[in-house]
């Protein structure tokens, strides 16, 4: 195991010690690192809040600041952060008008956050949920609920976190939350194994010339084993099962992520945008905003995922704006 | 014969649970990460510790308080799968004034329901679902003859021990056990053992109320 | 070799492809893909050219944005442009206010910019140069002008970037370049090789529990090899280093960057920055800025460097101004 | 017999790269990539075009604009190295109405110093400097000496042969051939053949003007 790390038990808490050193636009509560809230809630405003495992950063405190969200819950390496923990970001950050909890469908997160939610509803907070589910490679049309959540959760951050900046209520944040959530659809494929830090080893393997089409961000598995093809055809692979869902044509505009999962350069998520974008030409699809960089990782895999979002008059908008947090910031024109 | 103050109760599931630590600890050591015995007494010993400080209260706000003090104070699977079983109990007997037979069986129909909804797990899946399930059944059965709850506890409680025993030959589907398979059948699961203790020690608490 | 890649020969120009698809901020001029300009120069603006080799993202095109850089001559993977793709550049970010080159140095990238320079001023625009040598691992003191540019080069595109969009002159633009340069210190250590697609395979090895602190962006060799330590110590061997030639105490403020290589992830280097800030701490010196992320990379290189920038009251501000490329975004708060 | 118009010059540099072009490339491929005889050719060439499209001009601007058009044509060592000796040698001769022996001495000097300066080899490294330096110091010679220039280039050109058969006991400190390190040994140095053809097409144009 190459990693730089001390105790790989400590691997998470000084991760979180090193990202309060640099950032002083976050903060933790109830003397829990683990409860990550931004320094400057807002009054009057919703607040959102996530979490999950660690060992996706960004996912998911990277986007805890202006126009996005306001805390999050930080697990350990690929486990639930615990409804205590959830609860208490939760109580920070409410600030009059209700919490929002986006996270991603994983039982240990979904066990976590209901039982934080009841909590804080006990406490008289309101809370909302909604739960990301966009990797489309987890289960067949009609089982949507089962899939997983991956990458696409940051369009559901980014369009409820400038819902909620716009002073919008709580059952408008959730409904936007949920469009975006609804719209989105996310392909992965990976090429290398991570390895979790108090493990040691990877979890699994997989072959020097071979790529797993729908691999989960931790391990789970895809829909196809095979050999690694031209980036051109691993896209057109990975658009082929989005585009079967969801058709996209003349009039039809998107936001696209293109998202490494960690190992994996920056020019080779760029070779693939290149098809992407080409395909959505083809389609008579306009793309309107592009993301292209490292959005939700599984530590050193190799690998990339392609997330689409459709707009409409409403999510455009928001999915424009501007944000600022430590780890994602955008600047709209 | 019913109880309105459910103190005694939960300071006799605190030390039931500190009593049973190490052999929950040995027994989720088998298949698991040997963590259910430390995490029931903390979230034991912690429910007992908010319902004495709330003082006079129903037993749904007592249930409650406790429930959160499970889930707050055990962040495993357990301590929230048990914080939520309360917490559901609670709003199950929310204008009771005292917990008699019939109130008995709302609160483990609402616990197990609660639980199941959760955890997600199905009956058969090797969990404490697989417990909580009969003990439920039991005073829902009990509830319907008008039984006292002294003696319908009793019941709950051999239907209890036999839903255990039932877990031996189940494979576990959830949790960290589910990744052992095979290796866990023959034994009982530990979630479930933990279920039977809470049987039990609701038994004592109502028999010795008389 | 695991990569998104179509044919190994055309990895930097289908990058460039996507690169220009993705952002309308940027385009290219004299019809050549590796002439990369951004789209809106300002008129009397000392205009900034860098260039290099390809493999770095998003060192160089990745700072050619506002309050940056103008223009990026690139290169093949690990190799320069041509003098004359420069001077492509150097002609379209003229604005009348003269250019400024920065860029790493390596012997090729020297050569071509030179040629590149004097076919300008022939052409009577004033060129003025200021070489990246942060390295400190590449050569002893008193020899610092061997020494290799990494990525504490984003220092100086930072803080001439920030001089040129207050519309100082060109003289002026290169002084802070200069004093950038001449406060900059980078220590770098390496995990695991890069794969040069037209080559295929590692163009060295570092064995399975092996470190290599030093060893440049190219695999060039470093100081020394040694059995991968804890990641304290490994900061700790690297910022003896540095504060060996420059001792930093109480009154002292400095800016850092914790640059992964390309495959290491962001926890670790949240790890490795813990305990810098420690040091720093320790020594009694502010840390007034703090950037990690992948900022000049190797591909999929494992590994980390660590920059820093000694501040002084001109540099201060123009570090933190905001800034905004394809690649980075800095808000100013 | 000195010269004022330098399109001779290049027509003839331009015809002899085309026709070593084979040979530069057979000589470059044994320790290169095989392609110095395509960029030296494409080179010239443009350099040829650059100087006739310019017209009637100084042959310090004939020089400058064949530097740029070399550099232009062929991003390659060898073609920036030989852009930036056209580039120099040009400012070395920038008020000289005509070319005679002192300004082929001036513009050689600038020539081999600017490729020095460029390309920081020293004497011996196994580089076109090993034969720009006996072309340059030949003619300093023979421009003391008062010769004329088609001598003086004679002399220059026995002095690169000399030079470059020098170069065979060298091993490559630089560019592509440093990789193959004793392999280069025994071979004539490739940037070297091509400043031998360069030297022999300056002595040809000055023998035909006579
Ligand atoms: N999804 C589930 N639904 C219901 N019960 C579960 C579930 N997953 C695990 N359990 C129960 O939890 C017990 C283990 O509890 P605990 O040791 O707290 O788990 P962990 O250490 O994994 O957090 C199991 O024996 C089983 O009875
Ligand atoms: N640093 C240098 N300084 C001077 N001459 C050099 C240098 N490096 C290479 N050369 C010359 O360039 C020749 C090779 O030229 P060329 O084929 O254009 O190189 P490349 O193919 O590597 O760009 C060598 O034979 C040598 O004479
Ligand atoms: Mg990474
Ligand atoms: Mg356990
Ligand atoms: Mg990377
Ligand atoms: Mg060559």
């Amino acid at each position: 195991m190459k990693k730089f790390l001390n105790r790989p038990e400590d691997f998470v808490d000084e991760m979180l010690e090193g990202i309060y050193r640099a950032h002083p636009q976050v903060t933790k509560t109830a003397d829990d690192l683990r409860c990550y809230v931004t320094a400057h809630p807002r009054p009057g405003k919703v607040g959102i809040v996530t979490g999950g495992g660690s060992g996706h950063l960004p996912l998911f405190l990277g986007y805890v600041g202006e126009n996005m969200l306001d805390g999050a819950a930080v697990g350990g390496v690929f486990q639930s952060p615990s409804s205590d923990q959830i609860l208490e970001v939760t109580k920070y950050v409410e600030q009059g008008a209700g919490v929002l909890y986006i996270y991603g469908n994983y039982t240990g997160d979904i066990m976590n956050f209901d039982m934080a939610g009841e909590l804080a509803e006990m406490e008289d907070i309101a809370v909302r949920t909604v739960i990301g589910n966009d990797d489309v490679a987890s289960s067949i049309v009609g089982e949507e609920h089962k899939r997983r959540g991956v990458a696409g959760i940051f369009f559901l951050y980014k369009a409820a976190g400038a819902a909620a900046a716009q002073m919008m209520p709580l059952d408008e944040v959730a409904r936007i939350a949920e469009k975006a959530r609804a719209n989105t659809r996310t392909m992965g494929v990976a090429l290398s194994p991570c390895i979790v830090p108090e493990v040691g080893k990877p979890g699994f393997e997989i072959g020097a010339d071979e790529m797993e089409i729908g691999m989960g961000i931790h391990g789970e598995p895809g829909i196809s084993r095979s050999k690694l093809a031209p980036a051109d055809a691993v896209v057109d692979q990975m658009l082929d099962r989005i585009f079967a869902e969801e058709s996209f044509g003349a009039g039809d505009a998107v936001a696209v992520l293109v998202n490494g999962l960690g190992a994996t350069p920056l020019e080779e998520l760029y070779i693939l945008f290149r098809r992407v974008s080409q395909r959505f030409e083809e389609a008579g699809a306009a793309v309107r905003n592009v993301w292209l960089g490292e959005f939700a990782t599984s530590m050193e895999m190799a690998g990339a995922s392609i997330s689409v979002l459709r707009l409409d008059a409403e999510l455009e908008p928001l999915i424009a704006a501007s944000a600022d947090t430590p780890f994602f910031k955008h600047v709209a024109r | 014969m019913s109880l309105h103050d459910l103190r005694p109760l939960f300071e006799r599931l605190a030390r039931a649970f500190e009593e049973k630590r190490d052999e929950l600890i040995a027994l989720d050591g088998k298949v698991g990460d040997s963590d259910l015995g430390i995490t029931m007494a903390k979230g034991f010993a912690a429910a007992r510790d908010a319902v004495s400080a709330l003082g006079a209260a129903s037993p749904a706000a007592q249930a409650k308080h406790a429930g959160a003090a499970i889930a707050k104070a055990a962040p495993s699977t357990m301590g929230t799968l048990m914080g939520t079983g309360f917490l559901r109990g609670s709003k199950a007997i929310e204008t009771a004034e005292s917990v008699g037979t019939a109130e008995l069986a709302a609160f483990f129909a609402a616990f197990r329901d609660g639980i199941a909804q959760r955890g997600r797990a199905k009956l058969g899946d090797k969990t404490v679902l697989d417990v909580l399930d009969p003990i439920a059944a039991a005073l829902e059965a009990e509830a319907a003859r008008g039984t006292a709850p002294e003696p319908a506890l009793a019941h709950a409680v051999e239907a209890a021990r036999d839903g255990l025993e039932k877990t031996r030959d189940l494979v576990a589907q959830h949790g960290k056990a589910a990744a052992f398979q095979e290796k866990s059948r023959g034994l009982p699961d530990a979630g479930g053992t933990a279920a039977l203790i809470l049987a039990e020690a609701f038994h004592a608490a109502f028999a010795e109320a008389g």
